[in-house]
């Protein structure tokens, strides 16, 4: 058997089932072991290296919760210094990276560091027990955006944080998720192959705090996409002319299918009226992207 | 060797320079601006060979440089007040990953009311944070000490990050002439760095900046302690091999006009108006001595319990004030002189917040008010000079009255 | 006790969880049923731990009758990390894998 | 130790010019110290920039309260600020007037004027309307107060001038030359 590169140990401490190592293992098996890692806090950071272990087979840095895109800054101004070439991803949550790790993001992309930041997008803050972040999604319930007998979970839609990277001019902007472990390795290998500040979105179903049961978070990964609730996209410099949809499903499921195995949407799917606005701002996301797609596709940009 | 005048900014700029730093990540923030100012222009102008990263913010300036020391690199920073203030977690985190970052500040009063003018309330609120903190008083001062931080923070018995505080305008925006050394004297003194337990590559995968338990936590932080206190020798090294190599004396404490019943402390600038003011106040036949202190953290207590042996009145002049407490630099005064049975009066004076100018007549009232306390016909305690007590008491009256 | 004590908490052991035997979390076990496993390696791929190994073709028996299957490394569940989430069986094609109480 | 106060507009260049003019004392081996007001003013406002010169080191660090001499950038000021304030007796005051010291209303002092707006506006030096007058009113300071030398002030020009190097070092000769000292 050749020996294959293993970017992660087992014997970590992950919740069982939990996705943010499937998207972390493959976007480093495709990047190599000429790679170096900076981790925002969060779960991840957390279950993978508590002290004497780590789960990391390479190198890896992590910082603090708001800033893994600004010390990510830090190593490539340095390895450039020292004539050094290695591969530089960082990995940061939802919160770490929309919420409050944004401005840092934001600058990185800005002054156009050759970093790829990964975002595992667990959709609310998995590490402090399930409080609502700004990639939460409609009505979800969080412990902070409870299901409550006047307030029906949280009441705002996902925050666009791929876009507004996208609007940053950023060369390389993409979604993904982890069922769709193709179009996942080949962004990470396009990613990679441009220089500068590049960006994917990557949905990760959280078993704990989205509350289903451990062995259906690919199958939850996928139905993300199916029911284009999360549609897998990408996009070059900004540049709306180079958007394209990387999968467009031959039949959309009823978001529904989606909705269905997650405890966090229990009051939805008790509810038509929520139900129906769930879809109605899937729909209209959809749409929005197919329109964009097709006239980029046509040259209609 | 070349004589310069330098604003203290552009001193600092200078030490930074010679130190050769890799990467430099900044912020700009009054009263430190020209520091990166001055070394962007250098490195746009090509006479200074390392990466700058302009960051959005100074909590991502001080996180570059973490991620940039942690990679191997010799990295610098420079900010002030409320800059070092939105570092303040990453600050925690610099001396905990034991990265030997320097960082020069132009010492300033922190919010609110905004005051961009001089007072040490900035690094003092950082006192805590495992950063060696060094005050200079001159712009010469801040020049070397940036070089002799380096040469601590980077020696294998410390690996602690070092904060080297000039007062903002005293220091940062006046002239005055500079030795600026040689970029060869300085190469011998202060060799490129290399790191040691701290590096990103991936032919050696390591990993930096681990969940720490109870079950090793503590340890780490003892291992910080320890190396604080280990780095109390190594500073007296390192400034007396730049003594040797530049031919500027320089100690952690520096005593003056010794022997006096009543003993001035100081930091930074007002120093060499302290020195002023206890040299003409001898030359009237007072009793009075001064001390420099130079190296805040760490503190060198027993040495000076030293100096202030024989001492009736030590009187504490700082630019910085505990709430509902003494002055931070008091308090490491009076342990000195508890743990080492100085037997003399403490007496803390706040001066010079938010920049209002430390003079000769604020040194004379400490003078009148050490004397009164050595006669005991006043107790000693905090007191705050310089100030309109009677106003502040008005606009207080008007809100309990409302 | 002896603590192991780096400077800056450096944890210069890569892939040093592997210390820790994740096995002990699992109530429900999923066993490979070799006579149907098609060796496609999905359940390779998505193992979130991963406690699944590829090993060499011979080591267990390919289905009857498919000898370009049984070119293919085998898989094989590694029980000193597996934590029983159920994926590899959930995302198996050809419902090799079943979920089985876990006896310790 | 001598101690000079200049008085000027933001715009005007006080700060720069007591900075050049501890750069020139330091070319004649003084010790020297320059620092403006810290002070938030922008373009126009009154500001109060510093000089120390010593023949040994300088180690205070407060601000002037009784400076040796004064000097006044621009003559509006004499009627919004006090620029006699705190200078010592028999002191200096070097003001840019055309105006005679019984016009200025000055005495008490030792006192010298020169038209340095006239001269730098010569010199192309800012506009008509607002003159950068501080390196003409250095080269009229060096004469009154015989200290630094004519040489080294217009080497500190040369050398730090921030723009037109050579006509800065014009007007400062031409002030030399040009000051009445009263």
């Amino acid at each position: 058997m050749p020996e294959e590169f293993e970017p992660i140990a087992p014997g970590h401490s992950a919740c069982a089932g939990c996705g943010s190592t499937q998207i972390v293992r493959w976007v480093l098996k495709e990047a190599g072991p000429n790679t170096i890692v900076v981790n925002a806090t969060g779960c991840l950071e957390v279950f993978s290296t508590t002290y004497p272990y780590t789960m990391w087979r390479v190198p890896w840095l992590h910082v603090a919760f708001e800033n893994a895109a600004a010390a990510a800054s830090g190593v490539e101004a340095a390895l450039k210094r020292m004539g050094k070439k290695a591969h530089i991803i960082a990995f940061g949550g939802d919160g770490g990276t929309a919420d409050i790790g944004f401005q840092a993001l934001s600058g990185m992309v800005e002054r156009g560091h050759d970093v790829l930041y990964v975002m595992y997008d667990n959709e609310a803050y998995m590490n402090t027990g399930i409080q609502r972040s700004s990639s939460t999604p409609l009505l979800a319930w969080t412990t902070t955006s409870p299901a409550g007998k006047v307030i029906p979970g949280k009441q705002q839609p996902k925050k666009p944080v791929a876009w507004i990277i996208a609007a940053h001019g950023a060369p390389y902007v993409a979604t993904a998720s982890i069922a769709y472990l193709t179009d996942l390795r080949k962004k990470v290998r396009t990613a990679l192959s441009i220089k500068g500040p590049k960006f994917i979105q990557a949905i990760q179903p959280c078993t704990t705090g989205w509350r289903f049961d451990p062995s259906l978070t690919v199958k939850l990964a996928r139905l993300a996409v199916e029911t284009c609730y999360f549609p897998l996209w990408e996009m070059r410099n900004g540049d709306l002319r180079t958007f394209r949809l990387t999968y467009i499903p031959k039949e959309k499921k009823p978001v529904e299918e989606f909705l269905r195995p997650q405890r966090r949407f229990r009051h939805v799917l008790q509810n038509p009226d929520l139900l129906e606005r769930i879809q109605k701002w899937v729909d209209e996301n959809w749409e929005r992207m197919l329109k964009l797609h097709e006239a980029a596709v046509n040259q209609k940009l | 060797m070349v004589v310069m005048t330098l604003e203290g900014n552009e001193a600092a700029a200078w030490g930074a320079r010679l130190a050769r730093p890799d990467v430099i990540a900044a912020y700009p923030i009054t009263p430190s601006t020209h520091i990166p100012e001055r070394l962007s222009e250098w490195i746009a102008d090509g006479i200074m060979d390392s990466e700058m990263i302009l960051t959005e913010s100074e909590h991502s300036a001080l996180s570059a440089c973490v991620g940039a020391s942690a990679t191997g690199a010799r990295v610098f920073t420079a900010t002030a007040s409320q800059g070092l203030a939105l570092m303040h977690e990453i600050l925690h985190i610099a001396s905990g990953m034991r990265l030997p970052i320097v960082m020069a500040i132009g010492n300033r009063a922190l919010s609110a009311p905004i005051n961009i003018w001089c007072d040490h309330q900035d690094m003092m609120s950082q006192r805590d944070t495992g950063w060696m903190q060094f005050f200079a008083e001159s712009n010469q001062e801040a020049l070397d000490l940036i070089l002799i931080a380096y040469k601590v923070a980077e020696d294998r018995r410390v690996l602690l990050p070092a904060m080297v505080g000039l007062d903002a305008f005293t220091l940062t925006h006046t002239f005055e002439q500079v030795d600026v050394p040689e970029q060869e004297e300085v190469d011998r003194y202060l060799p490129k760095y290399r790191p040691v337990h701290a590096f990103l590559d991936p032919e050696r995968p390591i990993t930096q900046g681990p969940l720490g338990t109870p079950q090793h936590y503590m340890e780490f932080k003892y291992a910080q302690y320890e190396a604080m206190n280990r780095a109390k020798g190594v500073i007296v090294e390192a400034m007396e091999e730049f003594g040797r190599a530049f031919g500027r004396e320089y100690a952690p404490l520096v005593p003056f006009s010794p022997g006096g019943e009543i003993v001035l402390v100081t930091m930074g600038s007002m120093s060499g108006t302290a020195r002023v003011f206890v040299r003409g106040a001898r030359q009237e036949g007072e009793s009075v001595s001064h001390v420099k202190v130079v190296a805040f953290r760490p503190f060198y207590h027993s040495k000076l319990a030293e100096l202030l042996a024989g001492a009736k009145v030590v009187a504490v002049v700082e630019r910085a004030f505990s709430y509902g407490s003494v002055g931070p630099l008091a308090q490491d005064v009076a342990y000195a002189m508890h743990r080492y049975g100085i037997k003399a009066k403490l007496a803390n004076f706040i001066v010079g917040l938010g920049g209002r100018d430390v003079t000769l007549r604020d040194f004379s009232e400490v003078l009148e008010t050490s004397k009164r306390i050595l006669k005991g016909e006043e107790d000693p305690g905090v007191f705050w000079l310089n100030v309109a007590k009677e106003e502040v008491l008005k606009a207080e009256e008007v809100i309990w009255n409302a | 006790m002896v603590k192991k004590v780096t400077v800056g908490a450096v944890v210069p052991w890569p892939g040093s969880t592997a210390e820790n035997k994740t096995g002990s979390w699992r109530t429900l076990k999923p066993v490979i049923h070799y006579e149907k496993c098609i060796r496609c390696a999905i359940c390779w791929m998505y193992c979130p731990e991963p406690a699944i190994l590829k090993v060499d073709p011979d080591k267990y028996p390919a289905p009857e009758g498919k000898p370009a299957i049984a070119k293919l490394p085998a898989v094989e569940i590694d029980y000193d990390y597996c934590k029983g989430c159920g994926i590899c069986a959930e995302e198996c094609p050809v419902n090799a894998i079943e979920m089985v109480e876990e006896v310790k | 130790m001598f101690e000079i106060r200049f008085h000027g507009r933001g715009g005007q260049g006080a700060v720069t010019g007591a900075n050049i003019f501890a750069i020139a004392a330091s070319y004649d081996g003084y010790k020297s110290q320059a620092f403006p007001f810290f002070g938030v003013e922008r373009r126009g406002a009154p500001v109060t920039a510093y000089a120390r010169i010593s023949e040994g080191p300088i180690e205070i660090r407060s601000f002037i309260y009784n400076p040796d001499a004064v000097v006044v950038l621009d003559p509006s000021l004499l009627d919004a600020v006090n620029v006699l304030e705190g200078l010592k007796e028999n002191g200096y005051v070097l003001i840019n007037t055309t105006k005679k010291p019984d016009e200025l209303g000055i005495s008490g002092y030792r006192l010298a004027t020169v038209d340095a707006s006239a001269i730098a506006v010569r010199h192309g030096l800012g506009t008509p309307q607002a003159p950068i007058v501080n390196t003409a009113i250095l080269g009229a300071l060096v004469r009154f107060v015989d200290m630094v030398k004519l040489e080294s002030l217009l080497r500190a020009i040369r050398e730090h001038a921030p723009a037109k190097k050579e006509e800065n070092a014009k007007a400062a000769e031409e002030a030399y030359g040009e000051v009445r000292i009263w």
